[in-house]
């Protein structure tokens, strides 16, 4: 009888249990589930994930520093997940099509986002930035779990369309716990559609641990809705371009979605208005820290030979680079023309906010030398 | 002209978008094989195929969070809401996303979605069945909102709702769905009134009624019985809730001096509100008498036996009627 | 690696993969896991059963007449659903609490809901009929799976009071693809309550088969989720009243929420209103029909010879004075009072809604000899 | 007298609240080691445990949910939504269940929940994190609404509300979190001004501004400003916004003869309309001018660096007392 399925004795909180082809030293281990979808993975090519991973921390770092001189009215950091984010987005093709939560700078910096379109949403002069048809990938969710449901319908797309492309959803692991998460997973399996969701299980939601969200590893829900699923080291960029790349395929051969959990931390408050050490220790965050996603695939490019004095410093200018127009973007902006907040409400026009932008603009026009 | 009912002339407008458009699709709960169970999507399936008119799994959200990312893949989703009451799990997709994903994104993602509802009561329904949710969809700037009441504008402004590239709420009146009106199924919808604008559907001098949905046939009948009295009513059917027209309810208005608004929704923050906030605003001087609501009571809908005590009759019109005109005594007082 | 998890082979519509005591014929079969819960089970306890299962087919038919004559607004019937329905229930201990949907006639009859209490909502009269703390039992739910939440939080409650009850959920296959439905898992899981979740899979979601809400068999659901499930025949009342003393027994032993998955089939329409001649065949609807749970249990009885004529007698007169008392609540009901409107909309004064019915009772009162 | 922030005045509240009634839980995401985004909840979770302070999974329609079966068993569970963008996903168990049930149930089932809900903007945050949605939970019968402006009546309102058998939902303006202002800590509830009062903050003889939440603050600044030309404005605090005090509203209206209604929430369909739409039938013959709205715009909540021109601030207040007094020349006038 299939039907006496008792769940799993892992815990969601196991780090340990998962995928891994890169250990923490940075060393080459196997995994035979991983093997086929990292065999042409080289050095140059690894070069190219490790500077878009740089450029995302040193990024991050900066977005950091822009909130804390006043620049930005918050920032999400996102330092020790970029493995996750750059190597699933490097799996992808160029026109597949990426849902993401707030915190995915990585898979944005893959995508070519330019330096000012990290930056202007959160200086508050916009709500979203890139045209996400340039580089396929939608501006961020702040809704949690909203766009896991975007992901599959823009995948029901696709498999009407006949088009070879896959959508991706990206949420975290609090995120699970939304209904429209599980309806995602739902629709996407009833349709056999061309999705495939990411989960970033960074461990915390805010200040809530995971295993508030979930007594076994959230990549076990997956395949009780029909859709297999792989649980991943993300702080292992080769292992998440692997795996990634076996997602993304099965959904791209019209084998339905597929499902990773990628196990990483969140190094960083939740926002910068967050005070993590009211929630958790010390100990666990040096954990983690000694888990760096970056300081691996550095090691193992060493041992390979391929990491030399020029490539850091040529990745360090161009990050210095990419920083300096981010500052510049925010720092000293004027502020948006105050009649711009009724632009866009509609794409026709609607008599009732054309009267009151019309109002809006007299009212404006009666102080002196118009309104500030 | 063809004589066809509400629902018939509902079924024709998707038919003719679906047929002219291949991005149009329709997805909801039962609308294949059953075609609905209203049977506004009786047919479509089969002349259409699944990959255009779509069974969904039983999930409100997740049947409008799919069709917002089918439009960011450029198609133009009809989603049918069951039935009124069902509409509020997939509110947060409507609200967050569907309402403001234009405005977000600068005008670069469009959202092109019609939601059809089969609306309101008076059809002896069980709880949930008999909803007027319409004003959370008023107050929600980037959708814009429709109620219609005969198979013409049916039959157009659904076309024009599907046509349009914002969002479109769309009340369908269960009540009306068998009633029958002549349709001009060939009419260019470029020829016809835009979808914001409302209508005059009886001319009158003595008091403006300002209507819109099922609400309409009341109105009418109301107006028929004040004939009898001699008094003369100006009947407005909305169309639009958002926008709204107060070109034509204010001209009206200007003319008549007084004013009823009536709608089966309940009252507090209701659309009566709003349209007599902003017409005793545009109008003020040219008011006889403070302009009146008449409409549901501020309850839950109550059960079917008791519903004709809850949803505005003739009776409830013509006695604010009476009261704008001062032929009553029965004007409001405060208690508090 | 415990996540290379691939989904069941199991489809969803496999509707023999099930959990069984009695077969068809009513022979009784052997089932390891569920053996234990249904030592106890004697033919004077199983003519109990029968008795509830035979009075909740009964009141059934009586309901759909008096929806075909007139006298009720609307009907859902339950045939073929008694055995889960009445099983369920009689596992339960009396103050557990049962939160079902509109359909479940077998779990009112068991907790003894009275006869104009199955009818007066139907006929329009009123939203809810009987005291949920009477009986134990909730109003049926009709928004479609949002009463399952209400049941995790009621175990909250259990858990709280230190209560060794449990709380039930009830919804059916279409009800799994609501957010709420996943919701109340999250929430069951994590806090490790008292709480039995009970999907009737009758395949049928008014016209929309089973499979398009899961490609997987339902109770595969739970696992992933951190619940145990057993799937069930939800036609062999053995079977229900031994799974629901698993589950419940798991439940109330403080070892967190139970999941079944009972396989039944709606063999009326979804209502009165409903063709279900428009979606499925009738062969479908005669081979279940072949399968009919009361059928079975009395060849049981019969070959235990604990079923005779004169049984088969007071059963029928039963009913009949049930049936009868139902009747006679709805014909020639009087209308209740109009101002009945207005009550119990706050608990406490609102002097907006009292403004209005003082309103409405004047003008009531302009009317000679009031309103109708 | 103890001077409080609103913040600490509503922790204390639920402090109150917790300690007198041990059916009484708090139940929200983060709101117990972290003591919620805005430590509103601070030091509860250690103070009275795990088990009556309870971080939840993150789902807003589970939070509900879960509340109303505690309150099936007898519980009176007070729910912290993270922000007021964030009750849309609870909007189905808040609509159709929490309203409903004791209308339902015929009175047997109470649901003596309060929703608290951080609420409205100015504070420079992102997107949804800015939302007012009053008017949607105004328009919902079977639910108390109530906003609060200061301290004392934040410590007041809080504990009546969790106090109430009805489900009330509670909106804290998050600008006025760190407002500070005396509060009575010791003062017994039944003593205070009933949950569905209004109060004249400030008396004045030529225009009564009715509003509620932050925007008391405003307008008492803006009653300042007028005040040095000479022009007097009576101040009401809405307070609860279901019900609506009429009775003070109109006391003032018939008094000044001029009616300001602000808030930031957008205005069709919002509070405004309604106090508008009411004041007009209850005192049309006091009125001297047209009531006029002063409200945020029908628009999305804008980016922080436009939402000065959104939430309406003294100048508007006052460009509206001027329309009223007939000072300005800038009358509204129909576009269409
Ligand atoms: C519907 C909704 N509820 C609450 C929030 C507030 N909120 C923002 S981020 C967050 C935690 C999300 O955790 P997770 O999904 O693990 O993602 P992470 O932040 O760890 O990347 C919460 C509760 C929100 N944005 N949306
Ligand atoms: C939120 C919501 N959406 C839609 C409906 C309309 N509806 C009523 S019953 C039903 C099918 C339910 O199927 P299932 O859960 O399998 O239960 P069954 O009727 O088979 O017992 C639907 C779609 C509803 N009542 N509530
Ligand atoms: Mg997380
Ligand atoms: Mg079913």
């Amino acid at each position: 009888m299939t039907d006496t399925l008792t769940p799993a004795t892992v815990v969601a909180s196991d780090t340990e249990d998962v995928a891994r082809l890169l250990d923490h030293e940075g060393r080459r281990v196997r995994d035979e589930r991983l093997e086929p979808w990292a065999a042409d993975v080289d050095a140059p090519m690894l070069r190219q994930v490790y500077r878009d991973m740089f450029l995302a921390r040193r990024l991050d770092a900066e977005g950091v520093a822009l909130q804390r001189q006043g620049h930005l009215g918050l920032w999400a950091p996102a330092q020790g997940q970029e493995a996750v984010q750059v190597g699933t987005a490097w799996a992808c093709h160029d026109d597949d099509f990426l849902f993401p939560s707030y915190r995915e700078i990585g898979i944005e910096v893959v995508r070519g986002v330019q330096p000012q379109d990290f930056v202007l949403v959160w200086h508050g002069a916009q709500h979203a930035s890139w045209n996400p048809f340039d580089v396929h990938v939608a501006n961020p969710q702040i809704i949690i779990g909203a766009q896991s449901l975007h992901a599959v319908g823009y995948a029901m797309g696709i498999q009407r369309d006949g088009g070879d492309q896959v959508a991706v959803a990206y949420f975290g692991d609090g995120a699970t716990s939304q209904g429209d998460v599980n309806e995602a997973m739902i629709f996407a399996s009833s349709y056999g559609v061309p999705v495939v969701f990411v989960c970033s299980n960074n461990q915390w939601a805010i200040s809530e641990p995971v295993e508030l969200q979930s007594r076994t590893p959230i990549s076990h829900r997956a395949p009780g809705f029909g859709i297999p699923s792989l649980r991943v080291d993300g702080n292992d960029v080769l292992a998440c371009i692997a795996a990634m790349r076996w997602a993304a395929d099965h959904a791209r051969s019209g084998r339905g979605p597929a499902y990773l959990e990628a196990v990483t931390y969140r190094v960083g408050p939740h926002t910068t208005s967050d005070d993590p050490t009211r929630y958790r220790d010390a100990g666990e965050v040096a954990y983690w820290r000694a888990r760096d996603p970056l300081t691996r695939v550095e090691a193992y490019l060493r041992s390979l030979g391929a990491f030399d004095d020029s490539f850091a410093q040529s990745l360090t200018a161009d990050a210095g680079r990419f920083t300096a127009a981010m500052r510049s973007a925010v720092v000293g902006a004027v502020a948006p023309e105050p009649l711009r907040v009724f632009d866009n409400v509609y794409a026709e026009p609607h008599s009732g906010l054309d009267e009151q932008r019309a109002r809006f603009a007299s009212y404006l026009d009666g102080f002196v030398g118009g309104a500030s | 002209m063809t004589e066809l009912t509400m629902g018939k002339a509902l079924t024709a407008a998707m038919r003719r978008a679906l047929a002219d458009d291949d991005r149009v699709l329709v997805m909801g709960e039962d609308i294949g094989r059953l075609g609905g169970v209203f049977r506004i999507t009786d047919g479509l399936q089969e002349e259409f195929g699944a990959r255009r008119v779509v069974d969904t799994p039983l999930a409100e959200s997740g049947i409008v969070g799919t069709a917002v990312g089918l439009a960011f893949r450029g198609f133009r989703p009809i989603v049918e809401i069951q039935f009124d009451g069902f509409v509020y799990p997939a509110f947060d997709q409507i609200v967050s996303q569907v309402a403001k994903l234009h405005y977000r994104t600068q005008g670069r993602v469009k959202m092109p979605i019609t939601i059809r509802i089969p609306w309101a009561g008076g059809v002896g329904a069980a709880e949930h069945h008999s909803e007027s949710p319409e004003a959370y969809f008023v107050h929600t700037a980037g959708l814009r909102v429709v109620a219609v009441s005969n198979p013409q504008d049916a039959y157009t402004m659904l076309r024009q709702a599907i046509a349009s590239d914002d969002p479109v709420v769309f009340f369908e009146p269960k009540r009306m769905y068998h009633a029958k009106g002549d349709v001009d199924l060939e009419a260019d919808i470029a020829d016809a009134a835009p979808l914001g604008l409302a209508r005059v559907v009886r001319e009158g001098t003595d008091v403006t009624v300002v209507t819109y949905g099922a609400q309409v046939t009341t109105a009418m009948d109301a107006a028929l019985a004040a004939e009898d009295e001699g008094i003369s009513l100006e009947i407005i059917d909305l169309r639009s809730l958002s926008p709204i027209d107060y070109g034509t309810v204010a001209a009206s208005v200007r003319r008549t001096g007084r004013v009823v608004v009536t709608h089966e929704a309940s009252r507090e923050a209701g659309v009566a509100a709003e349209v007599i906030a902003s017409i005793t605003e545009k109008c003020f001087h040219y008011l006889e008498a403070p302009p009146l609501r008449v409409t549901g009571h501020d309850i839950p809908y109550p059960p079917a036996k008791l519903e004709h005590h809850h949803v505005p009759d003739l009776d409830r019109i013509l006695d604010a009627v009476d009261q704008v005109l001062g032929r009553s005594s029965n004007v409001p007082e405060v208690t508090a």
